[in-house]
């Protein structure tokens, strides 16, 4: 399940929702990582454009990733402003035991931060300023420059 | 014709073009001087799937994204 | 912070009082790990003893590897009968950045699997039977053993 | 006087013991059949603080904990 909601996120409401959606669904293990706006550097808050079609495939080829090993994942995700201290990522692993579910929350939130077509911007001053420090080229990114 | 779409950061609108395979968009957007820095660090995806060669054929109605070095989270 | 609560475990609500007692500490990454008790080989349920001085001990000297990472941890566990479905532990961790907090949540769960001082029991047609064979001796164990 | 005391699932009640060092508890424990499983996978700890070695000395009043396999969570 992957959700995208304008602004922040309800973090409590989501993992209560989550935990209660699999309470019968006999999981041992639920490992939820929450991504919340740290204030440095100045800025007021973060803001987050989506290309969903792409989001989508990309998070639908992890879900099975999921399904092979038994477990499932739900994912959550601001769009637009997110302001200091409020939460804009959730990423959340269901599975029958730890080991899996550890080891698949830091693969699955490793591959989000280098893959999923989100664009961050800090907002600083009223303007959004491009995250380009901190984003990742997609991998196969560059085919279309000159060669040289 | 197909349309090129450019994603997130780069504020540029969409193109409309008569090409045949990525080798001519290739040529085409490197005559665009505020590209050329965008291109070394794009992905490039047809009909939003992810590509990673130039020489796939394009056929009337693709839709071509460029995605921009991406940071969610 | 380390929490015992007599029977399972009201997930929803303790990790939203985790989150929001550390809404303005300025951590990036939030990790809670859920342990819930699956149904198989016929139980009804588990039940916990708990040793709390050396818990104690033990979970001090995980908050000072946390504290001298920046990060900090926060563990509820329960005592008693937890029934098929509910939930008996969370460990959560909170840290700056991302890659701090997979780390330490994976290095703590497992060695609160390995040390800490919790014992737990099948609930089996009314009794409480100690499960010997999911158990891991604490390291250095065997000391009064007869050599041979 | 020193007192043993048995956790979790040995079902045992505490024991108090007059004796100098870990290595005369081992001696007096091995007596005791019902025990003997136990002992190879029990850890030990003197005041709450697990022990490695036999050897440190015990003074009056002196906890001795066993710590039998553990399973959290």
């Amino acid at each position: 399940m992957l959700e995208l909601y304008d602004g922040s996120l309800d973090v409590p409401k989501i993992l209560k929702e989550w935990y209660e959606a699999e309470a019968t669904s006999n999981y041992g293990a639920y490992i939820p990582f929450v991504g919340t706006v740290r204030s440095e550097d100045g800025i007021d808050g973060l803001s987050f454009d989506i290309y969903e079609p792409i989001l989508n495939s990309w998070f639908d080829a992890w879900q099975e990733k999921a399904k092979a090993k038994g477990a499932i994942i739900k994912m959550a995700h601001s769009r637009g402003d997110v302001m200091l201290h409020e939460s804009s990522y959730i990423a959340a692993v269901f599975s029958p035991k730890r080991r899996v579910a550890l080891e698949f929350i830091d693969e699955f939130v490793e591959d989000f931060k280098a893959s999923a077509p989100i664009w961050k911007y800090d907002l600083l001053d009223g303007k959004r300023v491009y995250a380009a420090d901190r984003s990742t080229p997609i991998k196969g990114s560059g085919l279309l420059a000159k060669e040289n | 014709m197909v349309r090129v779409e450019f994603l997130g950061p780069i504020q540029k609108p969409s193109l409309e073009l008569e090409i045949q395979n990525l080798n001519e968009l290739a040529a085409v957007l490197q005559e665009d001087a505020e590209l050329s820095e965008w291109l070394k660090n794009c992905a490039v995806a047809v009909n939003d799937t992810l590509v990673s060669s130039l020489e796939a054929p394009l056929k009337d109605g693709d839709k071509i994204s460029l995605l921009p070095p991406v940071c969610g989270g």
